[in-house]
């Protein structure tokens, strides 16, 4: 596929934070460069245009739309699948569109068990008439119409189809230009790609990975909070839950740099089928216990290990339709 | 290869096995519309001559490049039918078989509408994993012809042999100064009652003076690399201080040594000094000295200068050399075979035996030294510490350390009742008016003339056996003789019975070589912590890492027929790789997509035989993988948290279809 | 019946919408706030390792993460009973100056600034940075930028990324810094005093402008009501630590309390036609969407925190702040647009406080960690957001996870006072059907004050802005199209 | 749907040396057991991954059976360890998902040819059971 010259460019975002609107706004200078190659013609953060305006395009008319956060209000879905028609290419931009992000570890949890602690249970909230937000409300003046909460948060590929992913928690600067670079090269990779980042595991560019040992044995493993690591050497072979083994590099190895584990916003490789599952499958193999008791013993101080591995990817489960989520 | 795979599927009747149950019509019918299926056929035997040439015709007239065989287990026939497709010219790993037999139509003989439906999700699952099938290369590696032999008692000796005998250099280890092992310190051997060191030094000079064998005494292995066919291996030669070269062993030497240390070969009972030959007989007839004792060594006068060396004043040969230094050699063999054998169990674990409180209680091993004519006595049958009394009474205990949970034995070690037979008789025959008791819990003599042997020491040498487990001994506080408490079971009454000697029968547990040598060449150890074999009927003397093989009682207590044929059928299994000149990798190994690869190293952590190193290429860890090494479980597939990782023949591209198929239907 | 939506205006946890009905004369009947976003974060908590909150918390708003990585690892100190090494509570005191400095200044001259700097009437195809750019001189915008980028990249040296760090544990920084981090933390030390002090000189030159003290000191971005903000032991404003002071509309001590105690002086409401919780205040009690003294709201962010405390912590500041006062006739003042003012005066504090921090021998220091030894029981910490006092409250089950969580984000302190904001601006602006762009902005203006997080603003960075607004009678039919699409 | 209905599908992942064979072994008897069980044969029980487990239960089967040589038997010296440490993390999850009564470890010696059919007989009947219940309280009903 070709671009033309100019492009016509949407941002978009849903149930997201706004960092991977600032993400794009600290490629700084960078970004000027892009806007001069650019045309936007939709970015709610930065520029009024309307919705009206978007569906006034030609299907096709926009060339690439970014689509940041999940989907969980009903508006969302009526928006992306507006965007989606109206758009040559649609990229999932950071870790939600990629994959639910932290968000959709609320996917643990009922739509009504959610809207039961927040405006009712919560410690601070007072509301004995037992108010809910609720889609429509009449007032004096008129009626007040707010989007539906979903039963569950979606990546954006789950709702509509999705051409790449841009993936990162929130994509870096680094890893958005080259996306944007790919894009505008008219070189597009396979349909499906994960556009900017490595296509090998953060490992690949940690400056600790050389400090391994020759076989990973972990007899217990440790939280970050419980010990000073040495800054030296690999944090997983030190006993933290580092994840970058499993995850996408390309982020730099900002979190190691800081002492911190990576806890996988960059998503899994082009080979594998679910985060979670695989990341499940590298810690298994690298505790050294040979029986229930001991293998429980080593990962004894990992109780949440579902919040470890599913961090931002718990939407993307291929057993998202099957978990029984809980009700209070 | 075409781009769409042309796919065959083959179903066999097998008799009425399959086609009795379900209807294989009506299952070709399906197999011949699934996807790229190209041809469908059912056979009455699809194994028999007819059956594999109508695969081999189809494969050429129907350029099929994927067989289906829908049969019984591919435990029973996959090499038949890869051999099939292979003649055809299609590689053999383009082969998938569905198990219809003994996964479907045995088992849900009364289900065969059921039982339909699950064999046509079972075909349907095949034909979907073979399109994904790819031709897998056996590749075949040369073999160094020659073999490493560690333990030099009889079942090292025989191993030894035999591949010497069959043209292949053999590097024989002993960590001992002598050859011979534990036979060499019995007296006689059951249930023939030949003379032990009769049979065996002809056999430990035979070894000696061969010219294909390399005896390293007195050696160690200490480090070993490389795989089947190419080992190489770090042995450390210690110092004898006594040059073997030159030393006549005319023994004028340790007449005049001054320092004496208890005879390991006696098993404590008498003395050695500090220079010393093992035993007359001993292979090499070498002196050593032992520099934990040696005065040489050990004391220094006030000049700092040692206070002896009189044996290299003395020595006619000139043969002492107080400045030898360990070496360490290296050896490069195709084949390895442990043989480093046993140890008795330490009975001072069963406290109420009281083995070490009174000296008239001894371990069976030492009963041996007394009987054996150059032992501590000349072979003549006495009371220990001061060999001065004739035991009137001997009871022998049996299963001390065998079939015992309390001290964590759980197995039988085999030989114990029948050496016990052959000593009470041989106790009987020089103390005629004595008495032999044996207390034993069950008489195991299932070989050839035990049961005969044991009844002789019964009828014709009036040994009698006590049914019962011994409680305790203890030592009468004014004989000081041993008093033994055991419940008659068969009898039903508590006996005491006082002895002049107690003889307990200690078993068998594996060496502290052997131990060393499991860790070293990573052979596992079954529970009882001898060496595991790499299958108990198929596979006796193999072992899970590939060219190394396990003999003797290295492998579980035996006797000695069984070691020796054990020590020549390990020499043999060993000469199936050295006597082919090559071994051949199989095709479902592990192989790593270096570009996907981070260099993580789990897949180094999960690898059981070590054939995956992380390696720096073009300045990136990466994983590597030695094919042979490599046995295909694919758990560093499973590990792998990249996919890069991917194991042949069970990729995840081919698996997953499999999965997705039978969840589906 | 009329209906103007402004639909989408704005983030707070996401998007904001504004709905103005208008009156068969035209005039408005009501305007309304509406937040239409929720994801949960506080059922999200549950079950988590609470050491995880510190970087889970801060996706709550990408905008100001770290004012929840803050919030978040003083709760955490507090919910394990740790006390962090003085020099890991410098090092984070720092990067949340830097992180302010930062925050604000994007707000000043990116975001509010065009409305004065070019004019809240000016057509809305200079009112933007691209204006600004022409007004300041190119070299002055490059320099903010790039003052910017340094700012942005001090964070990342800290915290490992400017947006959602990782460094705050449970008793300390993940990280010391080094004398070569010092060094170059010094270069942005000056570099932010200096961008303070372009926003300060800007904005005197601004006040200057008779027409726009005017306009702040006017009755439309008026609102008495009460003020919230943490103070240190001389009631001065802190940003990372100290006790929050509430003042009454007269400026008078409310409450002055430890952030243990919130659940006694902070409530929050709940209204059908919003997914946003509003706070006020628990002493006074909900009366409803009104101000004056009996009203229970309260207002937070830069103009609640000067109101608040009794004075700046730093000299510049304390000056820039008494200045702010005079012109604006005394204190408390309740303009809302004063929020612009004060945003600068908390800049000058922040950049004056970094360099204190930065010069601080102590910074360097390897001890910033201390080990928790007892097990997770209940925690809550503070820290002022950008946008105002932030609440983190944490309780842990007996296996050490979160079993409760609740948090209190500063927009919630605000979001009642805004819905006034906004529907008197609209009321007094928007009079028998008369809607234009310029009218609409002033609107807004009303609301972008507050700087509710990022998109407040409907600005762009670049070209035009259209704007359609379409009035319809009670019948749906369009009866007038407002728009400056070509 | 009532109980006798209802068939359930169980994925069953057997390795080649022990649970496969004692699978053959169950045949060569004609042990008869439910057809409710679909055997995917790898060499050992440490090439399934939890990402196999989660495919086969997304894509419709009611529940998966790994199996493998019993602890300290394995072909490979220590495959079935690894298996245990992934399906303890993997159960872990499943549990914490409200799954994990749908995923099973058990180990099966080549000799242990009816302990399988009867292992299956009881779980198949186990899951029906469930499965039943579980349509009973739910007002949609089906899966």
């Amino acid at each position: 596929m070709n671009l033309p010259a100019k492009v016509k460019v949407a941002f978009y975002w849903n149930a997201s934070c706004g960092g991977c609107e600032e993400a794009i706004v600290d490629l700084g200078e960078d970004l000027f460069k892009v806007l001069e190659a650019v045309d936007i013609v939709f970015w709610p953060v930065a520029l009024d245009f309307k919705l009206e305006d978007v569906e006034r395009l030609s299907d096709g008319e926009i060339d690439v739309a970014f689509i940041n956060g999940g989907i969980r209000f009903s508006e969302h879905e009526k928006v992306v699948k507006l965007l989606r028609r109206k758009s040559k290419i649609v990229v999932a931009y950071g870790s939600c569109a990629h994959l639910g992000g932290i968000p959709g570890l609320a996917n643990l949890w009922t739509k009504a068990s959610i809207m039961d602690y927040v405006y009712l249970k919560a410690p601070s909230v007072v509301n004995e008439s037992k108010t809910l937000p609720k889609e429509i409300t009449q007032t004096d003046a008129g009626d007040l119409e707010l989007p539906a909460f979903l039963d569950a948060l979606k990546p954006l590929g789950q709702v509509i189809d999705v051409d790449y992913y841009v993936p990162g928690c929130p994509p870096t600067p680094n890893v958005t230009l080259k996306a944007i670079e790919t894009l505008l090269s008219g070189k597009l990779p396979p349909k499906g790609a994960v556009l900017g980042a490595s296509a090998r595991a953060l490992c690949d560019t940690c400056p600790l990975n050389e400090t391994k040992p020759e076989k990973l044995a972990i007899k217990e493993f440790r939280r970050p909070h419980t010990f000073i690591p040495d800054p030296k050497k690999c944090l997983l072979a030190q006993g933290l839950l580092c994840l970058g083994p499993v995850t996408r590099g390309g982020c730099e190895a900002k979190c190691i740099k800081a002492n911190m584990p990576c806890t996988g916003c960059f998503g899994p490789l082009d080979n594998v089928l679910d985060f979670g599952a695989r990341a499940l499958s590298f810690i298994a193999s690298i505790i050294d216990q040979r029986d229930e008791e001991g293998i429980k013993k080593a990962l004894g101080p990992i109780i949440d290990l579902v919040g470890q591995v599913y961090k931002f990817s718990l939407p993307s489960c291929p057993l998202r339709g099957l978990i029984k989520r809980k009700e209070v | 290869m075409s781009n769409e795979p042309r796919i065959g599927v083959y179903i066999c009747h097998c008799g009425t096995n399959i086609a009795g149950v379900i209807n294989v019509e009506e299952l070709t019918e399906f197999a011949s519309k699934l996807p790229n299926v190209v041809i469908a056929k059912n056979y009455q035997f699809m194994c028999s001559k007819p059956g594999q040439e109508m695969i081999i015709e189809d494969i050429k007239q129907h350029k099929l490049s994927r067989v289906v065989v829908a049969a019984c287990s591919p435990r029973m026939h996959e090499p038949t039918f890869r051999r099939c497709v292979q003649s055809a010219g299609l590689n053999p790993y383009l082969l998938e078989m569905v198990n219809i037999r003994e996964h479907c139509t045995w088992v849900h003989e009364h289900e065969p509408d059921k039982a339909l439906e699950k064999a046509k999700a079972l075909v349907a699952t095949a034909v979907a994993r073979a399109s994904n099938l790819e031709p897998l290369e056996e590749k075949e590696l040369p073999v160094v012809k020659s073999a490493l032999v560690i333990g030099g008692g009889i079942a090292g000796l025989f191993a030894a042999l035999t591949l010497a005998n069959s043209g292949v250099k053999v590097y024989l280890v002993e960590s001992s100064p002598t050859i011979g092992g534990k036979m060499a310190m019995l007296d006689k051997t059951f249930p023939t009652l030949d003379c032990s060191k009769c049979i065996l030094t002809p056999i430990m000079n035979e070894v000696a003076n061969h010219p294909n064998i390399e005896l390293l005494t007195y050696a160690e292995v200490v480090d070993v690399q490389g795989s089947v066919g190419d080992f190489k291996v770090k042995v450390l030669l210690k110092p004898r201080y006594v040059d073997p070269t030159k030393c006549k062993a005319c023994g004028e030497c340790a007449k005049k040594c001054p320092a004496s240390a208890p005879n390991e070969f006696d098993m404590g009972l008498s003395k050695r000094k500090a220079i010393y030959l093992t035993f007359p007989q001993a292979v090499p007839t070498v002196y050593t000295i032992d520099p934990k004792v040696c005065l040489y060594f050990t004391k220094r006068d006030r000049m700092g200068r040692p206070i002896c060396g009189v044996c290299q004043k003395i020595c006619p040969a000139q043969a002492i050399d107080f400045n030898m230094q360990p070496k360490t050699v290296e050896i490069n063999v195709g084949a390895i075979i442990i043989a480093t054998g046993f140890e008795t169990f330490d009975p001072r674990l069963k406290k109420e035996y009281k083995y070490g409180v009174s000296p008239r209680i001894i371990t069976s091993l030492e009963f041996e030294r007394i009987l054996c004519a150059t032992g501590p006595t000349g072979g003549k049958v006495l009371c220990p510490p001061d060999w001065k009394e004739v035991p009137k009474r001997v009871v022998f205990i049996q299963c001390v350390g065998s079939r015992d949970l309390t001290v964590n034995v759980p197995y039988c070690s085999k030989v114990c009742c029948m050496y016990t037979a052959k000593q009470a008789i041989l106790y009987k025959e020089r103390v005629p008016d004595g008495e032999a008791y044996v207390i034993y819990i069950d008489v195991r003599a299932a070989g050839k003339g035990f049961e005969e042997f044991y009844r002789r020491a019964v009828e014709e040498f009036n040994v009698t056996y006590i049914k019962g487990r011994v409680g305790e001994i203890v030592i009468d506080p004014e004989t000081k003789k041993p008093i033994i408490r055991v419940e008659d079971t068969l009898a039903g009454c508590m006996i005491e019975l006082e002895a002049d000697l107690v003889v307990l029968a200690v078993g068998l547990r594996p060496s502290q070589s052997t131990l060393k040598i499991a860790e070293l060449l990573k052979v596992s150890r079954s529970p009882d912590g001898f060496l595991q074999e790499l299958h108990a009927k198929l596979y006796p003397v193999q072992t899970a890492v590939d060219g190394v093989f396990i003999c003797g009682c290295a492998q579980g207590p035996k006797d000695i027929p069984d070691s020796v044929a054990q020590a020549k059928a390990a020499a043999s299994a060993a000469l199936e790789i050295l006597a082919q000149g090559f071994v051949r990798t199989i095709g479902h190994v592990a192989s790593v997509d270096k570009e996907l690869c981070s260099g993580c190293g789990i897949c180094v952590s999960v690898c059981p035989y070590d054939a995956i190193a992380i390696k720096v290429e073009d300045g990136r860890r990466v994983a590597s993988v030695e094919d042979v090494k490599c046995k295909g479980c694919g758990s560093c597939a499973a590990a792998c948290p990249s996919g890069a990782m991917q194991q042949r023949h069970f990729k995840d591209i081919q698996l997953m279809p499999v999965i997705k198929t039978l969840a589906r239907t | 019946m009329v209906v103007v939506t402004i639909n989408p205006i704005t983030r707070l946890e996401g998007h904001g919408k504004i709905s103005i009905f208008l009156d068969e004369k035209g005039d408005v009947k009501r305007a309304f706030l509406q937040i239409p976003e929720l994801r949960g974060f506080e059922k999200i908590a549950i079950g988590r390792h609470p050491e995880d909150m510190a970087q889970i918390t801060p996706r709550i708003c990408g905008v100001c993460p770290w004012a929840h990585h803050m919030a978040s690892a003083k709760a955490l100190d507090d919910l394990y009973k740790v006390k962090p090494p003085s020099a890991a509570v410098k090092i984070r005191e720092l990067a949340y100056n830097i992180f302010m400095l930062e925050d604000h200044a994007l707000h000043f001259f990116v975001l509010a600034g065009p409305d004065f700097v070019i004019g809240p009437r000016a057509p809305r195809a200079e009112r933007n940075v691209i204006g600004m750019m022409k007004k300041l001189g190119a070299e002055t915008v490059k320099r903010i930028v790039l003052t910017r980028k340094k700012l942005r990249d001090a964070e990342a040296l800290i915290g490992g990324k400017p947006v959602h760090p990782v460094m705050a544990l449970p008793g300390g920084v993940s990280k010391p810094l080094t004398e070569d981090d010092r060094r170059e933390l010094l270069s942005v030390a000056a570099a932010g005093l200096e961008l303070a002090d372009t926003a300060y000189k800007l904005l005197k030159d601004l006040l200057r402008n008779e027409e726009y003290v005017k306009l702040i000191t006017g009755d439309i971005y008026v609102h008495e009501t009460y003020y919230m903000g943490l103070v240190d032991d001389k009631n001065r404003v802190n940003f990372y630590d100290g006790k929050i002071r509430v003042v009454d509309p007269k400026g008078r001590e409310h409450a002055k309390f430890d952030v243990h105690d919130y659940l006694k002086y902070i409530a929050e409401h709940v209204e059908p036609w919003t997914y946003a919780r509003m706070s006020y205040l628990r002493t006074v009690g909900w009366k409803g969407l009104v101000d004056g003294e009996d009203s229970g709201l309260l207002a937070v962010g830069p103009l609640g925190r000067l109101n608040a405390a009794d004075c700046m912590a730093t000299p510049r500041a304390q000056a820039a702040y008494e200045e702010m006062y005079s012109t604006l006739g005394g204190k408390p003042t309740h303009y809302t647009l004063a929020y612009h003012i004060a945003r600068v005066v908390e800049m000058i504090q922040a950049a004056e406080r970094i360099k204190e921090l930065v010069e601080d021998p102590e910074i360097t220091s390897p001890d910033v960690r201390s080990l928790p030894t007892s097990a997770p029981d209940v925690g809550i910490g503070v820290v002022e957001a950008p946008r105002g006092t932030l609440i983190h409250h944490y309780e842990a089950d007996e296996r050490g996870l979160i079993k409760k969580a609740n948090l209190i984000v500063a927009t919630q302190n605000n979001v009642a006072r805004m819905c006034l904001s906004i529907e008197k601006a609209a009321k007094m602006l928007i009079k028998g059907g008369a809607v234009d762009d310029g009218l609409l902005n002033m609107v807004e203006m009303a609301f972008r004050a507050y700087d509710p997080c990022f998109a407040c603003a409907t600005h762009s960075i670049i070209g035009r802005v259209p704007l359609k607004i379409e009035i319809r009678d009670h019948e749906g039919r369009i009866i007038k199209v407002i728009t400056n699409v070509d | 749907m009532s109980k006798s209905e209802f068939e359930p599908r169980i994925v069953v992942f057997a390795c080649n040396w022990c649970s496969y064979a004692a699978m053959d072994l169950a045949g060569t008897s004609r042990i008869q057991y439910p057809p409710n069980v679909r055997i995917v044969r790898v060499m050992c029980s440490s090439r399934v991954t939890p990402e196999m487990v989660l495919t086969a239960l997304a894509e419709g089967a009611d529940a998966v059976l790994i199996t493998g040589c019993h602890p300290g038997d394995c072909h490979y010296l220590v495959g079935n360890y690894k298996t245990l440490a992934r399906y303890t993390l993997l159960k872990n999850v499943l549990d914490e998902l409200g799954l994990g009564d749908r995923v099973r470890l058990e180990w099966f010696s080549a000799g242990e040819g009816e302990r399988f059919a009867q292992y299956v007989r009881s779980f198949v009947e186990e899951i029906k059971e469930r499965v039943v219940n579980l349509q009973a309280s739910t007002p949609e009903g089906g899966r």
